[in-house]
């Protein structure tokens, strides 16, 4: 059967595992690396929950074999952090409260990553689009829209905010949005 | 699923009789057989493996001819199952005569189930109805080709 | 006032989710661990005549394969859960058929083997030879006599047949001068919480100790099923639900089969087994809800005045009804919602077919009587040419009515009277925010510019907060820390918070200095579960009084200590000090650490060590939140693409806990929502195969499709708990379907287009555009 | 929901790559992108005993602008030909499809050559290629063969590629300086399989239509080229009616299959009023460039 050895870099740190060649980097990922922050969601690539970033791209983990990512570069949620301060992503989703479940958000948080890089002063309308291919159960979005613009915000100003903050109002929509 | 169709084939109605009779006809002509043994009077055991491009499903089952008004009439109906699902159809055919040649007439009803049917449905019915043209297509090859 | 209870305050479990520690039940990782699939039936209706698994046992790595003759006494129907007089036919299912499958994904065997992958190629290669039954998938045709059967022993496919009545309907409608009738259709959808279900048992044998990680809603009552299937005692079961991933209510089974097999397989095995669905699975073996088809009719005066409402619907359980009549049930109660209705007939037959059991999903029955009450109310308000608005004011109960008995029993089996409420306010204010006055001079002029829009408001009333009890025990340490458990578990809806608030404001501490324990059966034994919008109110309030009793406790040894009397301590920033001599103070920790010394004797009114108490809550009825949700919705007439512009909520929960998360759980529940009127179908043919088991063609909304959402809270206390609180979990998924409906009739009003069905596909719209032009 | 057993390669070289598909033929599948083929694998719906992995080809990623067109080696990204600023400039029809292939992490992998290959009749590349003439070269045993767009999408997921061939490059004639386009769809949610889509280029002279393409989406077992409603707006002058009539044979060109989603009937009437937009909108498009 097809066995291969397999070196990734995740989040800096060199991962080495042999794996059958039909195993998704989804699954090597969580089993062989034991990151399992990176969840599966629907195997097959519409859900995003499995969205990591490689060679800084973001992709769904789940519609690769881990035998592709040989000598890749890939990032995980579990590699925003810094220590024990949260990425500027990560606080604004917790101030927003654009989590619930969670499930789904470690997929949400390496879009975010990769559209903020692209997008450095995002309008909600790219946001939106930027995160439709990521689905959530719990939140409707809207936290989320917000955390991601107000991360956008931190990011510009080269800074986190405090840990823990308040959350801001509610956005009032009219139906004239385009 | 419910399908129906009209050919024209250009060969009086005994020839494509004994054509839609005919195993090497059926064997040739039902897209994806792999196997076809007869196993009773117009019963075969058969085959099958359908789909297109990388999505193909090999199905084992059993092909019977029932109904038999010769000429003009029968049933064909197909069962199989494989690790794709289960298909099941039945096919009423009925031969005119049309000027020199026949008019074949079909209506059929395919059950797909399985897999197959709760992932394929976009593509589905349009397949299985391309499917079944080239089946009708491919006898009308072979009876112009017989004649 | 409270400094906490009532904040907008973010979540204490947030930081581990976000930073990807979480722990779901996929991420259980267990030395010696293997994993399980199952085979499940890919027909509708089947008999089973033989399985042979030999080939996928010859597979190096596959373990095991069991059939229903593998499982002794465990093969017998899964628990009947909540029983009914109505229920003739409480049929379960097996959990691996033994002789006879009756919906597509119904369990026939179950592999074990080293990995999924292995486990799959197992599946491949066992051979199941099935006979094909007749199949009945349609609701309408599965009520008509002589349809094919679902169950055998049954004469027909009704498993119960149930009818409720106030005053007298048939004179109200005799008398009445306008009758209007319709027949409303809302069809089947799923929950899919984005986590699917999953489970891993463990044994060991030297201590008799059977662990459960399980992606339920409900671990106790799980853990006490398997200590009595498996002959352990309750101690020797542990359940935990640990984080889970969603659950919206088709989570709370007990049993689905593979939480029987998983155990099963671990106990034989001596192996750790871990099963986790696959979304494919998913949309076939995770119960499903929604379909209904309603035969209703209102009776209106000529100012609009209710006389009598009447509905007659069938209601499709699948193929087995293990969680009872509750949908129904609730459907039926949750109908007159905020009006006056004198006199009300409601009459249900629940009705097998060859399809995925349902089980109570987020809202539970609650839109579709919404959705048939609103209809009606847009009828009579288009006939007799009065404002939408205005009919629902006219018949809105007022707030000196309450309690207001509404005549029905609820689905707690109690009476079903209304608490509280201000429902002509909420109404007034969604009118206001989504600036109802000024909506027909709008209307007209996006007309003119070719654009065709429509508003739709709607009014429900929830009820939340059932009992039977919950429970929670809270304890202080000597780190000053406070611990919090409780039985009821948590799928998202920000337990460790909430409750964690709770405890703050009782013991003076500070929230993030409150750490909550939920679903795991040895931190806290005694509950039932996480539905019906319940968690909040009932283990709030218990949560709420351990606290107290712990404050009790510790002001009892603070004084001591100070030399002060108990009501002269009080609690605040995590110490105990005499009122009025703040410098006489403890930490908090000081005095639970004196609460257990290792010598001395105890004084003699001491109550047991350590600052710690338990405290139950069982609520003498359901509490009832209400609102109004009101949409502006924007349909293309030549595609039939909708696209709702706004959304607003105004919604009354009593006191509310943390406005940040209770904002969270309207914006989840009207994001469903408008997915149950718009995208999401199940839709199965007619052999009762499933034909939407993906993601590309069950559609969840994104975030391209969910509007912004603007909420408004109301807060009308509750009497019933001494919170004030009311439950939330499923408000925002109610009135959506209502409120979508009116809105595209309004918007297509000059094609005169009539709304009886949810959900509403572009193809479907177009289609009654078409239709309604060619009758023009 | 995991894969079948199946044998990996991953050669370094088109000419490798040619030599195993060569060697294994019928049981050989190419894996490119692998955004429509490992979820079909991931449901054992395909199960190819060989993946030809070309994702280490190098030399097969590449956007030329070359004799009148755009030149896509197979495995460029749809991402990366979507902001290229090359394709925007000489072919923003192509951009704009682009931006509706799934969602961005799809067309982070997704490559130009796969989803031609594919040939889904929903893909919007599929469509792109028919309206503009396109081509494709095949490379094989016997060296390369260049198969036009017309010959090239056979059925559903069938293409006119031996399975010997490997697609190496896809090529996008350009639409003249101030040609107008656009492309619309309908799709239940953004992202989706369209319902039925449509992308149009009007080029006008002197008022009159010189030349009009039309090539749709979702409306059959192929991608469809509206020949017939092209020939009725060229030598024209535009106008509503003139687009209304177009949007009839657009209608008459279709022979759509109905799915859960949406009827053959519905696609067919909303291809035209997709048809009936495009061009209004790309009629204005000449008009900004004017």
């Amino acid at each position: 059967m097809g066995v291969r050895e397999i070196t990734v870099r995740i989040n800096g740190k060199t991962y080495a595992g042999r794996a059958e060649v039909r195993k998704t980097l989804a699954d090597f990922i969580r089993e062989d690396c034991g990151l399992t922050g990176t969840h599966l969601g629907c195997e097959h690539g519409v859900c995003g929950a499995c969205t990591i970033l490689m060679n800084g791209d973001a992709v769904r983990s789940c519609l690769l074999f881990a035998v592709q990512a040989e000598g890749a570069d890939l990032m995980t949620v579990e590699g925003l952090a810094d220590g024990d301060q949260l990425h500027p992503i990560q606080q604004a989703y917790w101030d927003h409260h654009a989590l619930q479940c969670g499930f789904c958000t470690p997929g949400f948080l390496m879009t975010t990553q990769a559209f903020l890089r692209e997008h450095p002063h995002p309008t909600e309308r790219e946001i939106r689009e930027a995160l439709a291919g990521n689905l959530c159960r719990c939140t409707g979005y809207q936290n989320i829209v917000k955390a991601v613009a107000a991360a956008a915000e931190m990011l510009a100003a080269g800074r986190s905010g405090a840990p823990g903050g308040a959350a801001g109002d509610d956005g009032v929509a009219s139906e004239d949005r385009a | 699923m419910k399908l129906e169709g009209t050919n024209s084939l250009p060969a009086p109605v005994e020839t494509v009789w004994k054509t839609i009779n005919d195993p090497e006809a059926l064997r040739r002509c039902t897209p994806g057989l792999k196997e076809l043994k007869e196993v009773g009077p117009d019963t075969y055991q058969a085959t099958l493996q359908i789909g297109v491009a990388a999505v193909k499903g090999t199905y084992a089952g059993t092909l019977a001819i029932t109904d038999k008004r010769a000429p003009a009439h029968y049933k064909i109906s197909l069962d199989g199952s494989g690790g794709a699902g289960f298909m099941k159809g039945e096919g009423i055919v009925d031969l005119e005569p049309h000027g020199d040649g026949t008019l074949l007439k079909w209506a059929g009803d395919i059950q797909i189930g399985g897999l197959i049917a709760g992932v394929g449905q976009r593509m589905l019915g349009g397949i299985g109805k391309m499917l079944i043209g080239q089946f009708f297509k491919c006898l009308e090859d072979y009876v112009g080709g017989g004649t | 006032m409270s400094p906490h209870v009532g904040a907008r305050i973010t979540r204490n479990e947030d930081p581990a989710l976000l930073r990807g520690r979480g722990l779901f039940v996929d991420d259980v990782r267990l030395p010696g661990m293997v994993c399980a699939a199952v085979l499940r039936s890919p027909h509708a209706h089947a008999r089973i005549n033989r399985i042979d698994a030999r080939r996928a046992l010859a597979v190096p790595g596959v373990l095991a394969v069991f059939t229903h003759a593998d499982l002794g006494e465990l093969g017998g129907p899964l628990p009947k859960l909540i029983p009914h007089p109505a229920l003739t036919y409480h049929k379960t299912q097996e959990p691996l058929a033994s002789t006879v499958a009756r919906f597509v994904g119904e369990p026939v065997a179950f592999v074990v083997a080293e990995d999924r992958y292995l486990a799959e190629d197992a599946l491949d290669l066992i051979a199941v030879d099935y006979t094909p039954l007749p199949v009945v998938e349609s609701l309408q045709e599965a009520a008509v006599p002589g349809a094919p059967l679902v169950h055998a022993d049954m004469p027909n496919n009704v498993c119960a047949h149930y009818t409720q009545r106030v005053g007298d309907v048939e004179r109200s409608f005799a008398r009445a001068a306008h009758r209007f009738r319709e027949r409303l259709v809302i069809d089947r959808g799923t929950s899919s919480p984005l986590e699917t279900r999953g489970v891993v048992a463990s044994w060991q044998p030297q201590t008799r100790q059977l662990d459960i990680w399980d992606s339920t809603q409900a671990p106790i009552p799980i853990r006490n099923g398997l200590a009595a299937m498996f002959h352990l005692p309750q101690a020797g079961v542990r359940v935990v639900a640990p984080d889970v991933g969603g659950g919206f209510g088709c989570k709370v089974m007990m049993f689905y089969p593979e939480e029987i097999l998983v155990p099963m397989a671990a106990l034989r095995l001596a192996r750790p087994v871990k099963w986790i669905e696959d979304r494919r699975e998913h949309f076939v073996a995770t119960n499903q809800e929604r379909e209904q088809i309603h035969e209703a009719e209102i009776a209106v005066d000529d100012d609009g005045l209710i006389l009598g409402v009447r509905t007659t619907f069938l209601y499709d359980a699948g193929a087995y009804c293990p969680y009872g009549i509750i949908v129904p049930i609730v459907a039926g109660t949750t109908l007159p919602g905020p009006y006056r209705i004198a006199h009300y007939h409601c009459e249900f037959r629940a009705i097998f077919t060859n399809k995925t059991p349902v089980s109570p999903y987020r809202g539970a029955g609650r839109p579709h009587g919404v959705f048939v009450m609103e209809r009606l109310l847009d009828r009579a308000a288009g006939e007799l040419g009065l404002d939408r608005a205005e009919i629902r004011r006219r018949n809105l109960i007022q707030p000196n009515e309450f309690p207001y008995d509404v005549g029905v029993i609820y689905q707690d089996n109690a009476p079903l009277q209304y608490d509280s409420g201000d429902y002509p306010r909420c109404l007034s204010r969604a009118a206001d925010m989504i600036d109802y006055a000024r909506w027909g001079a709008r209307q007209q002029a996006n007309r003119a510019a070719g654009r065709y829009l429509g508003l739709g408001i709607a009014c429900y009333v929830e009820g939340t907060g059932i009992g039977p009890y919950e429970g929670s025990r809270v304890n202080v340490e000597p780190s000053g820390k406070v611990f919090v458990a409780t039985g009821v578990g948590t799928q998202g809806q920000g337990h460790m918070t909430v409750f964690a608030q709770i405890v703050a404001d009782v013991l003076g501490v500070d929230p993030r200095d409150v750490s909550v324990r939920t679903g795991d059966t040895t931190a806290f034994g005694w509950g039932t579960g996480t539905f019906a919008s319940r968690a909040g109110v009932v283990a709030g309030t218990a949560v709420s009084l351990a606290a107290e009793a712990v404050r009790e406790k510790t002001r009892l040894v603070a004084a001591s200590l100070l030399e002060a009397r108990p009501d002269e301590i009080e609690l605040e920033h995590g110490r105990a000090f005499v009122r009025g001599a703040p410098a006489r103070s403890l930490l908090l920790g000081e005095v639970a650490a004196a609460s257990n010394p290792l010598r001395f004797t105890m004084p003699r009114d001491w109550e047991g060590p350590g600052l710690e108490a338990t405290r139950y809550f069982a609520p003498p009825r359901g509490t009832f939140s209400n609102g109004v949700h009101a949409c502006i919705v924007e349909v293309d007439p030549e595609t039939g693409m909708l696209r709702v512009r706004r959304y607003v909520v105004v919604h009354d929960c009593g006191r509310v806990l943390n406005p940040l998360i209770l904002d969270g759980q309207i914006h989840g529940g009207v994001a469903q929502g408008l997915g149950g009127a718009v995208w999401e179908k199940l839709v199965y043919d007619a052999q009762g195969q499933p034909l939407a088991t993906t993601f590309m063609d069950y559609l969840l909304p994104t975030s391209e499709e969910v509007p912004p959402l603007e909420v408004g809270h109301e807060e009308t206390p509750t009497p019933l708990n001494p919170l004030g609180v009311k439950g939330a979990g499923e408000a925002g998924v109610i009135p959506v379907a209502a409120a979508v409906a009116q809105a595209v009739e309004d918007a297509l009003q000059p094609f005169g287009v009539h709304i009886t069905e949810m959900p509403l596909s572009p193809n479907r719209v177009r289609q009654l555009v078409a239709e309604a032009r060619r009758s023009l | 929901m995991k894969p079948a057993v199946f044998e990996y390669f991953s050669p370094q070289t088109v000419e490798e790559a040619v030599a195993l598909l060569g060697e294994y033929g019928d049981d050989a599948k190419v894996l490119a992108g692998g955004q429509s083929l490992v979820p079909l694998m991931n449901m054992r719906l395909a199960r190819p005993p060989v993946v030809v992995d070309i994702n280490r080809i190098e030399s097969l990623a590449y956007i030329r602008d070359e004799d009148g067109g755009l030149r896509f080696g197979a495995l460029t990204r749809q991402r990366a030909a979507e902001r290229s600023p090359l394709v925007a400039a000489r072919c923003p029809l192509l951009r704009d499809a682009l931006r509706l292939v799934g969602h961005v992490q799809i067309r982070n992998r997704g490559t130009i050559g796969g989803s031609i290959a594919h040939a889904d009749p929903a893909a919007e590349l599929t469509a792109v290629l028919a309206a503009l003439d396109g081509e494709v070269t095949a490379r094989g045993p016997q060296g390369d063969r260049v198969i036009s767009a017309r010959e090239l999408f056979v059925t559903y997921l069938t293409t006119s590629l031996e399975p010997r061939e490997l697609l190496v490059e896809a090529r996008f004639p350009a639409p003249p300086q101030g040609a107008g386009w656009s492309w619309m769809e309908v799709a239940r949610r953004h992202g989706d399989f369209a319902l039925a889509g449509v992308g149009t280029v009007l080029v006008l002279r002197r008022g009159t239509i010189a030349d009009a393409r039309i090539g749709l989406i979702g409306v059959g077992p192929t991608p469809v080229r509206a020949a017939e409603a092209e020939r009725g707006l060229i030598g024209q002058p535009p106008s509503e009616a003139l687009w209304e009539a177009a949007a009839e044979a657009v209608r008459d060109a279709v022979s759509p299959d109905g799915d859960i989603h949406a009827s053959a009937e519905y696609r067919r009437h909303v291809a035209g009023v997709l048809a009936q937009r495009a061009l209004r909108e790309s009629l204005s498009r000449v008009q900004e460039a004017a």
